[in-house]
C-alpha cells in the first residue's frame, strides 16, 4: 500500500473561487492510501513546494498527487521537488482540476465535486505507480552519411566541420552524384562542375572524412546513438591506395564498348574506367561484367601498363564493421524510365531525350564536347520540342507519379534559355501544365526565357510524337489557350521525366526500420517540425530521397540534417524517457504484431531459452523493446493480444484504474 | 483417400523424413473421431482415420508438435491450411519441423449436426455418394449430404489450399461463398432487434473457453481473460456484461487474424454462432480497407497492423449498417 | 401412482409456478434443451436431456459469498443472501437425480456449505423417466436405473399421460399440491414402459462398459499409466466436460471490485485449466497431461476411494457429446482397462 | 420545477492524447470555454494507446459514453499512432454496432491542440447526444450499480 500525500492547489482564486479546495482536501484525506491531504494557496510557489517537500520526508510519502493547474504546465516543476525530497518523481501525479475544471465549470457544487473525482482517479493511478529511472546510453561520436551526392557531401562536410568523424558511403566509383552530370545550374546559370567539384575535393582532403566509394551498406544494428553497420566495399579489382588516376589502363583496355553509365549510354567507356576527370577518389574501376582478364582470364592489359602495380584481379569484396551514432540518409533520385511512354517515341528515336540526357549532350564534358548536336546523325537541330511533367503529376496506371517533380518547370526554362542563347537560330517551344516557379529569383529567370529569349511557351501536353522518315520528328499536341491543335515539325524532343526515390531506398529502409510513404520517399518525424528526421531516433534525412527538391533546397536541408545530427553527436549520453514499453517474457507468444506498429523500430525479437513450470526447457521467440529508442506512443500495447506488452507511466492496470475511479459511484 | 493417406504416412515414417504424423483417430462412434499423433506403422493401421468426421483444424497442434524433435507429418484440409499459413506468418510454429500434406475436403459434420438433424442413437454412420446412412438405436435413416453440413461447410470459403509440402488428390478454388449473408441479415435488423438477437446467444455461453482454446488464432502463452493482472480476468461470467466483454475482446484479439474455420461454433456446446463475430469483422475490413482474408498471404499486412492516410473515419459506423 | 392426461400439463404447470417458482427442460434458440423458470407458452422440451446439467440448481456456475462495502477508509462486511425461495425442478433425469448425491458427500460433508444446503432444502426433484436413450448413455454402469428415476417424485409420460409417483414427504407435499388435477392409477402402462426401454438400455453400446480395478486400489498403478500421455494429447484445455458434467463440483472463489467494494464470489473452476489450484508456485499440475490425468482419476479413482465405491460419474454422457476433441471418460476408462488386469 | 434528482447526468469518460487533444482541452481550459462536468478527462501519451478493453471497462463501471480524441490524422506526435487508432475504433464501434449497443454512445474527434472551441463543442455535443440516450443499459454491469 502506497503512502500518499494530496495537494489541493488554490492557484489563487483561479482554482478556489469554482472548486471547494478544502472540501477537495478533506474528501480526498479519507481516500485509502491517503496519509496527509492539505491545499494551499499556489503550490507551485516556494513555499508550496517546501509544503510538498516536508510532507513527503515527514509522513514518508511513497506517493503524491497534486491537484493544480495541468501537467502540462507545472509536472516538471512538481517531478523536480518531488525528487528533491528523495521521491522517485515518476511517483507524483497531476489532478488536472484548473484547465479542465474550474475554469470551465461556473458552479462551485459540480466544479467541487468534479475535483474529487479527478483526485480520486490520480489517486487510484499513483497506487499503482512504481518509480522509473531514466536509462542513458553513450552515444559513438561518428556519422554515416548514405550517399555522396550534393545532399551526402554537404552534410557530411558540415559534420566534419563541426569536428565530429564523418563516413560517406556511395554505391558509384565517385562522390557527387547526379550533380555532376549536370551542365548549368539555375537559376544563376554557373557550372555544376565549378561549384561541386571542390566540394568533392573538400570531402576528400578533410581528415574527419571517409569515403566509402563504391560501397554499399550491408547491414545496419543497433539504435540511436549506437549504430553498428557493415559496408560491402565492391572489388573494383584496383588498388585504391597504389592507383595515382593516371588513366592509361582506361586508354589501353581493349573492351571499348562498354556503355559509359555517366553520359547515360550517350557513348561508351572501356572495361576499366574513370568516370570523368574530377572523380572522387580519382582512381581506376574494373568493371567485371565487361573485363575479358575476369572472364576469361585472357587479357591482363591493364595490368602491364600500370606503372603503380595498382591493378589486383584477385580483389575480393570487403565488408567494414563500423559504428555511429547518427546515420543520414541522402540516397537521392533517379529519372523515371520512360519505355512506357511510346506516345513519345523515346524508344524509338534517340532524338528523343530525357532532360538529364540533354544537360550530358549540352556539357561540355560529354559526348559532344559541349555542343548541341542531335544524337541520331549530328546535325545540328533547328526546332526543339520541350515536355513538361512526364510521368508527373498523374499517376496514369502505374506508368508515372502522382506528385510533382518540382525541379523540371526550372531546369527546362534552363534548357531553353541556354539554347536559345548559344544557337540563336533554333525555335524553342515548351509544352506544359502548369509553370510553378516558386523560389528566389525562379520567376524571374522564367519570366527571363520568355521575355528575353523568346521561348515559345505553351500551354497543353503533346499528344504523340511520330517519327519520319526524313528523320524529323512530327510533334502533335494541342494549345490549351488558343484551342487549337498543333504540328510541329521538331529535330528534338526533350522529355522532362518524372524522378523517383533511387530503387536502393526500400530495402535501406527496412535496414534501418525507417518509414517511408508509398511513394518510397522516407517519411520525416513531422511534417512540419521536424522535417529532416526520420521517426525512427538517430535517423536523419537529406535531399530529395526525402522529397523532391532542387539543389538549393537540397542544400540547405543537408545542413539542417548536418546540424540534427551534430546535435546529437554533441552529446556523450542519451537520456531515455522512462515512460517506455516493455514486453513481459513470460507472456510473449512472439507474434509480432507489435513490431510491425511500432513507428520507430524498437522492438527486436530473439529467441531466448525458457525453464518452463514442468522443468524443461523451451526455446520461445519473445519481443524486446529498446528503451532508447522508444518513444512510449503505446500502439504495441494494443496490437498485443496478451498484453504482454505494457507501458511504463501509462499501463493498463493505471488507466483502468483511473477508468474505474472516474465511473464510481459517489 | 484415408488409404493413400495411410501409406502415405507409412513411407515417411519408415524412411524416418517424418517421426510423427498428426491426423485423426476413430473413437467409439461414427463421429467421435480425435486428433491424433501416430509414431508408428502400427498406430496408423490400429485407427488412423480421414472420413466425414474429421472437421477439427489440427494446424494448432503443430504450435507444439513443431518443436518436438524431428518432423511432423499433418494432414491439412483446405481451411486448416489457411490457419497453417497465418499461424507460420505470426512465428508460432518452426516451419522446418513440418510435412503438411494437403488433403481434399468435401465438408465435414460432426455428431452434434447430426444430433441436431433428428438423428438419436447413432451406432455408426456411412456415406455413399451424396447420401449419408446413419445407423441408430432406433433404426437406419438417411440424409442428403448437404442437409448434414454444418454451416461452415455450407458456405465454404475455398478449397484451395494455401501451403503445403505435397498434395494429395487434387487442389480446388478459392469459393465465391455466401458466407456473410447471415452477417448481412443482422446488419439489416434495427439495433435493438440485434441486442436481443445475440443476448438470446451470448447469454448461453458457459465459459467453457472451448471457442477459445481450439482457436487458432488464440495462441496467447496467457490469455487475458486467466491473467488476473490483466485486470479483465473472468472465470466465468458472473454479469451479462461480461459474457460481451468476453466474447467482444476475443473477437477484436483475432480481428485480423482470424481465418474464418469456423473451429469455434463447431466446439460450441451452447451451439452460440460465434463465428458471426468474427465473419463481421472481416466482412467490414474488406469493405473499409480492401478485400483481405488472413491466411492468404503470408506476406500481406494484417489490417490492423496497417494503415493508409485516407482510412474511414470511426464516424463511418453512424452511417452504415443497420436501420435505426 | 397418479396421473394426468398431458393435455393438462399445462395446467400442472401452472399450478405449481403459482405457489413455487417452477423449472423444466424447454428449448433455446439453438434447438438444445436448456431449463427455464416455467411461464405460461413454454413446452416441456421433448429433448433427451438438457446440455447444462441440474446441479445449476443448487450450485450455481457463479454464487456471491460476501459484500463487503467501503466508505472512505471503513470496510463493512455484508451476507448478500436473501431468502431463499421454494422451487421445483421438472423433468430431471435419473442421471442428474444421481448427480445430487454425489455433490451431497461433497458439499453437506462437515463443513457443510450452507450455500448448497439452503438450496437442497427448497428444491424439490421431479424427475422423468427415459424412454429414448442415445448412445452416449450409460448410467446403467453406475447402478442408474432411468426407467425408475430416483427424486421427490418420479415420473413417466407414456402416451398421453403422466404417471407421478412421490418419494419423499417433499414429494407427498407437491403431490398434495397437484391434487385437484391429478387422479388414481397407471402402475401397468409405467411397468410396460419400463421393460420397453430396459431392453434398449440391454443394447446399448456402452452398457457393459467395465470399471473394474477402478477405484483406491490401483491407483498408482494407474496414475503411473503411461496411457496419460497418449489419452490426452488431443485435450485442448477447455472446461467444456467439466461445465456440461452433473458431478464437477471445483469452484473458485474470486473479488470482483464494484467500485465502491468488492464482491466476494464463487464460479466454477476446471481441473483442466491451467490456472486450477493455483498456489504460491503455480498450479501443482504442470502439464495438460496432468490435469487431464487428475479430472479422471478423481472421477474414477480417487472419489470412489473415499466414498464407499461411489464413481464420481453418473454416466450422462453430456461429455461425449460435447467434447471439441472427442475425448471423454469412456475413452479413458477404455483404455485404462488394460492397465489394471 | 425541474427536479435536479431526475435530471439525467451522463458519465462522459474522454480519452485524450497528451501531445494534441489533452492541450486543446487545457486551451479550452484558458479560453473558459465551458461544457459539462460530466466529462472527465484521462490523458493518454497517444490515441494508439487507447485499448477496447479501457472503453468496455468505462461501460461496465458505468460510463454512458466514451470519447476517444487525438492528433488530426497525419498530424500524429508519434507519426502513425492515430492512423492504428482510426482503424481499432472504427472496427470495434462496428462490432458494438453489431452487437446493438448503441454507437452513439461511442465517438472518436481529431482535436488539435489549437481547438480549444472545437474541443468545449466536441463535449457538448456528445454529452447531449448521449444525455438524449439516458442510461446505458445494455452494456452495464449490475454489481457496479448501486
Amino acid at each position: 500500500m502506497q503512502r500518499i500525500g494530496v495537494f489541493v492547489c488554490w492557484c489563487g482564486s483561479n482554482i478556489a473561487a469554482t472548486v471547494d479546495v478544502a472540501a477537495v482536501s478533506d474528501t480526498l484525506k479519507n481516500e485509502p492510501g491517503v496519509v496527509f491531504s492539505t491545499n494551499y494557496q499556489y503550490m507551485c510557489s516556494e513555499s508550496g513546494q517546501n509544503i510538498l517537500k516536508d510532507a513527503i520526508r515527514d509522513y514518508q510519502l511513497t506517493g503524491v498527487v497534486i491537484c493544480s493547474c495541468s501537467p502540462r504546465m507545472h509536472e516538471a516543476t512538481f517531478r523536480k521537488a518531488a525528487a528533491a525530497a528523495g521521491l522517485n518523481p515518476y511517483m507524483v501525479e497531476i489532478a488536472n482540476i484548473r484547465e479542465q475544471c474550474s475554469w470551465i465549470h461556473k458552479d462551485k457544487a459540480a466544479g467541487t465535486e468534479k475535483a474529487i473525482i479527478l483526485g480520486r482517479a490520480a489517486i487510484a493511478k499513483v497506487h499503482l505507480n512504481a518509480p522509473l529511472t531514466a536509462g542513458e546510453s553513450p552515444v559513438t561520436k561518428r556519422a554515416l552519411v548514405i550517399g555522396g551526392g550534393i545532399a551526402g557531401i554537404q552534410t557530411a562536410l558540415d559534420i566534419a566541420e563541426a569536428g565530429f568523424e564523418v563516413d560517406i558511403v556511395e554505391k558509384q566509383p565517385t562522390i557527387g552524384g547526379k550533380m555532376t552530370q549536370l551542365d548549368k545550374t539555375f537559376p544563376t546559370l554557373d557550372c555544376a562542375a565549378c561549384i561541386l567539384t571542390p566540394k568533392m575535393v573538400d570531402c576528400a582532403q578533410n581528415e574527419n572524412i571517409s569515403i566509402y566509394a563504391y560501397s554499399e551498406v550491408e547491414e545496419v544494428k543497433g539504435f540511436v546513438g549506437n549504430f553498428h553497420v557493415k559496408i560491402r566495399k565492391k572489388a573494383r579489382y584496383v588498388d585504391t591506395t597504389k592507383c595515382t588516376g593516371c588513366g592509361l589502363c582506361t586508354e589501353k583496355c581493349p573492351v571499348k564498348k562498354v556503355s559509359n553509365e555517366f553520359n547515360l549510354g550517350l557513348d561508351n567507356r572501356r572495361a576499366v574506367y574513370i568516370p570523368f576527370a574530377q572523380a572522387v577518389p580519382k582512381v581506376a574501376t574494373i568493371d567485371a561484367d565487361h573485363c575479358n582478364m575476369l572472364k576469361s582470364g585472357k587479357c591482363g592489359l591493364c595490368a602491364k601498363v600500370c606503372t603503380a602495380g595498382a591493378i589486383d584481379y584477385k580483389q575480393k569484396d570487403e565488408i567494414i564493421d563500423r559504428e555511429y551514432g547518427a546515420i543520414v540518409v541522402a540516397t537521392g533520385y533517379q529519372p523515371i524510365a520512360l519505355d512506357k511512354y511510346d506516345e513519345f517515341a523515346y524508344s524509338q528515336s534517340k532524338d528523343v531525350v530525357t532532360s538529364l540526357e540533354f544537360e550530358r549532350l549540352t556539357n561540355a564534358a560529354g559526348p559532344t564536347g559541349g555542343t548541341l548536336l542531335r544524337p541520331s546523325d549530328g546535325t545540328h537541330p533547328h526546332t526543339l520540342v520541350f515536355v513538361q511533367c512526364v510521368g508527373s503529376r498523374c499517376e496514369d496506371d502505374g506508368r508515372g507519379k502522382s506528385y510533382c517533380s518540382k525541379i523540371c518547370c526550372m531546369y527546362t526554362a534552363k534548357h531553353a534559355m541556354l539554347v536559345r542563347e548559344k544557337y540563336p537560330d533554333t525555335e524553342v517551344y515548351v509544352f506544359y501544365i502548369d509553370v510553378r516557379t516558386p523560389g528566389k529569383n525562379f520567376d524571374e529567370f522564367y519570366r527571363r526565357a520568355v521575355e528575353e529569349y523568346g521561348v515559345h511557351y505553351i500551354k497543353g501536353m503533346v499528344g504523340k510524337v511520330a517519327p519520319r522518315a526524313d528523320g524529323k520528328l512530327m510533334v502533335q499536341a494541342c494549345d490549351l489557350l488558343a484551342n487549337e491543335q498543333l504540328h510541329i515539325e521538331a529535330d528534338m524532343v526533350i522529355l522532362a521525366a518524372a524522378i523517383e526515390p533511387d530503387p536502393s531506398a526500400r530495402h535501406l529502409a527496412t535496414m534501418l526500420t525507417a518509414s517511408m510513404d508509398t511513394n518510397d520517399f522516407f517519411t520525416e518525424a513531422h511534417p512540419k517540425l521536424r522535417p529532416v528526421e526520420s521517426p525512427t531516433a538517430g535517423i536523419f534525412l537529406s535531399g530529395v530521397c526525402q522529397g523532391p527538391k532542387d539543389i538549393p533546397e537540397t542544400v540547405s536541408q543537408a545542413s539542417a540534417a548536418a546540424a540534427k545530427a551534430i546535435g546529437l553527436l554533441a552529446k556523450n549520453k542519451l537520456t531515455c524517457n522512462p515512460c517506455v514499453a516493455h514486453s513481459d517474457e513470460w507472456m510473449c507468444n512472439g507474434c509480432s504484431a507489435c513490431e510491425k506498429v511500432c513507428p520507430y523500430g524498437a522492438i527486436t525479437y530473439m529467441d531466448k531459452e525458457f525453464r518452463m513450470p514442468d522443468r524443461t526447457t523451451a526455446i520461445r521467440r519473445v519481443a524486446s523493446v529498446n528503451p532508447a529508442v522508444c518513444q512510449g506512443c503505446g500502439a504495441c500495447t494494443v496490437a498485443c493480444p496478451s498484453g504482454a506488452m505494457d507501458l511504463d507511466g501509462f499501463s493498463n492496470s493505471q488507466i483502468m484504474a483511473e477508468v474505474d475511479a472516474i465511473c464510481k459511484m459517489k | 483417400m484415408q488409404e493413400m493417406m495411410i501409406a502415405k504416412a507409412r513411407e515417411l515414417l519408415k524412411s524416418g523424413a517424418v517421426q510423427r504424423v498428426l491426423g485423426w483417430k476413430a473413437g467409439e462412434f461414427a463421429y467421435d473421431v480425435e486428433p491424433a499423433v501416430f509414431e508408428s506403422a502400427q498406430e496408423l493401421e490400429k485407427s488412423f482415420v480421414y472420413n466425414d468426421f474429421c472437421g477439427s483444424n489440427l494446424s494448432k497442434y503443430l504450435i507444439a508438435q513443431s518443436r518436438k524433435e524431428g518432423k511432423t507429418l499433418v494432414f491439412l484440409k483446405p481451411c486448416d491450411t489457411y490457419s497453417f499459413s497465418q499461424l507460420l506468418a505470426e512465428h508460432r510454429i518452426v516451419r522446418e519441423n513440418v510435412y503438411a500434406i494437403g488433403i481434399p475436403c468435401q465438408g465435414k459434420t460432426d455428431g452434434e449436426t447430426l444430433k441436431g438433424k433428428g438423428f438419436t442413437g447413432i451406432l455408426s454412420a456411412q456415406c455413399e455418394g451424396d447420401t449419408f446412412t446413419v445407423h441408430t438405436l432406433y433404426g437406419d435413416k438417411t440424409a442428403a449430404r448437404a442437409d448434414v453440413l454444418p454451416e461452415r461447410c455450407l458456405n465454404c470459403k475455398s478449397k484451395k489450399h494455401m501451403i503445403y509440402d505435397e498434395l494429395l488428390g487434387e487442389d480446388g478454388e478459392v469459393l465465391d461463398s455466401h458466407r456473410f449473408d447471415m452477417v448481412e441479415k443482422l446488419e439489416k435488423m434495427t439495433p435493438d432487434e440485434r441486442f436481443a438477437f445475440w443476448r438470446g446467444e451470448l447469454s448461453r455461453c458457459i465459459r467453457c473457453n472451448a471457442c477459445r482454446n481450439v482457436c487458432p488464432a488464440c495462441t496467447c502463452e496467457k490469455c487475458v481473460f486467466d491473467n488476473d493482472a490483466s485486470g479483465i480476468a473472468q472465470k466465468a461470467a458472473a454479469d451479462s456484461f461480461e459474457e460481451n466483454m468476453f466474447h467482444i475482446i476475443r473477437a477484436f484479439h483475432v480481428a485480423g487474424r482470424c481465418t474464418d474455420c469456423g473451429e469455434c461454433s463447431r466446439v460450441c456446446p451452447q451451439n452460440i454462432p460465434l463465428h458471426l463475430l468474427n465473419r463481421k469483422f472481416i466482412k467490414d475490413i474488406n469493405e473499409l480497407y480492401g478485400a483481405y482474408q488472413a491466411g492468404e498471404d503470408p506476406d500481406a499486412k494484417s489490417p490492423l497492423t496497417d494503415y493508409t492516410m485516407n482510412d474511414a473515419e470511426p464516424g463511418i459506423v453512424y452511417h452504415r449498417g443497420g436501420n435505426q | 401412482m397418479k396421473q394426468l392426461s398431458l393435455e393438462k400439463l399445462n395446467d400442472l404447470f401452472a399450478l405449481i409456478g403459482q405457489t413455487e417458482a417452477l423449472y423444466l427442460p424447454v428449448d433455446d434458440a439453438a434447438g438444445q434443451a436448456a431449463y427455464r423458470r416455467w411461464q405460461p407458452g413454454y413446452t416441456l422440451s421433448k429433448a433427451l436431456n438438457t446440455v447444462r446439467s441440474a446441479k445449476d440448481f443448487f450450485f450455481p456456475q457463479t454464487e456471491n459469498l460476501v459484500d463487503f462495502k467501503m466508505q472512505g477508509k471503513s470496510i463493512e462486511v455484508i451476507d448478500p443472501r436473501t431468502e431463499q425461495e421454494n422451487f421445483v425442478l421438472f423433468g430431471v433425469r435419473a442421471c442428474d437425480a444421481r448427480s445430487f448425491s454425489i455433490l451431497d458427500k461433497v458439499f453437506l460433508a462437515d463443513p457443510v456449505d450452507t450455500y448448497y444446503q439452503s438450496r437442497r432444502e427448497h428444491g424439490t426433484i421431479v424427475t422423468l423417466a427415459c424412454t429414448r436413450p442415445e448412445e452416449t448413455c450409460f448410467c446403467t454402469v453406475f447402478g442408474i436405473d432411468p426407467a425408475e428415476p430416483a427424486g421427490d417424485v418420479s415420473c413417466w409420460i407414456e402416451e398421453n399421460t403422466l404417471f407421478m409417483k412421490a418419494n419423499t414427504p417433499k414429494g407427498d407435499a407437491l403431490l398434495t399440491l397437484a391434487a385437484p388435477l391429478l387422479s388414481e392409477g397407471g402402475d401397468d402402462a409405467v411397468a410396460a414402459q419400463q421393460a420397453a426401454t430396459r431392453s434398449v438400455l440391454a443394447r446399448l453400446p456402452l452398457a457393459k462398459l467395465s470399471l473394474d480395478g477402478m477405484g483406491g486400489e490401483s491407483m498408482l498403478k494407474l496414475f503411473d499409466s503411461d496411457k496419460w500421455a497418449e489419452l490426452s494429447q488431443a485435450c485442448i484445455g477447455c472446461g467444456t466436460c467439466t461445465f456440461v458434467c452433473p458431478t464437477c463440483q471445483c469452484y473458485d472463489i474470486k473479488d470482483f471490485n464494484t467500485g465502491d467494494g468488492v464482491r466476494r464470489f464463487r464460479c466454477w473452476d476446471s481441473c483442466m485449466y491451467s490456472d486450477f489450484t493455483r498456489m504460491a508456485h503455480g498450479n501443482p499440475r504442470l502439464t495438460q497431461r496432468e490435469r487431464f490425468r487428475q479430472r479422471f482419476m478423481h472421477k474414477l479413482v480417487y472419489f470412489p476411494a473415499n466414498n464407499h465405491g461411489e464413481y464420481g460419474c453418473v454416466g450422462c454422457g453430456r461429455c461425449l457429446s460435447k467434447c471439441p476433441v472427442s475425448m471423454n471418460i469412456v475413452k479413458v476408462a477404455k483404455a485404462l482397462e488394460g492397465e489394471v488386469k | 420545477m425541474q427536479n435536479e434528482m431526475t435530471t439525467f447526468k451522463p458519465k462522459i469518460v474522454a480519452f485524450c492524447c497528451n501531445w494534441c487533444s489533452y492541450a486543446g482541452a487545457d486551451l479550452a481550459g484558458t479560453n473558459r470555454l465551458t461544457y459539462p462536468a460530466d466529462v472527465k478527462i484521462i490523458r493518454v501519451p497517444c490515441s494508439c494507446r487507447v485499448n477496447p478493453m479501457f472503453i468496455l471497462r468505462a461501460f461496465q463501471r458505468g460510463a454512458d459514453g466514451v470519447i476517444i480524441c487525438g492528433c488530426h490524422p497525419g498530424d500524429c506526435h508519434y507519426t502513425t499512432g492515430n492512423y492504428y487508432a482510426r482503424r481499432r475504433m472504427t472496427l470495434l464501434f462496428s462490432m458494438l454496432d453489431f452487437l446493438g449497443i448503441e454507437k452513439e454512445r461511442t465517438r472518436v474527434e481529431w482535436v488539435s491542440a489549437a481547438e480549444g472551441a472545437k474541443f468545449a463543442a466536441t463535449m457538448n455535443d456528445f454529452v447531449a447526444t448521449v444525455t438524449k440516450l439516458g442510461e446505458n443499459k445494455r452494456l452495464e454491469d449490475l454489481r457496479c450499480k448501486k
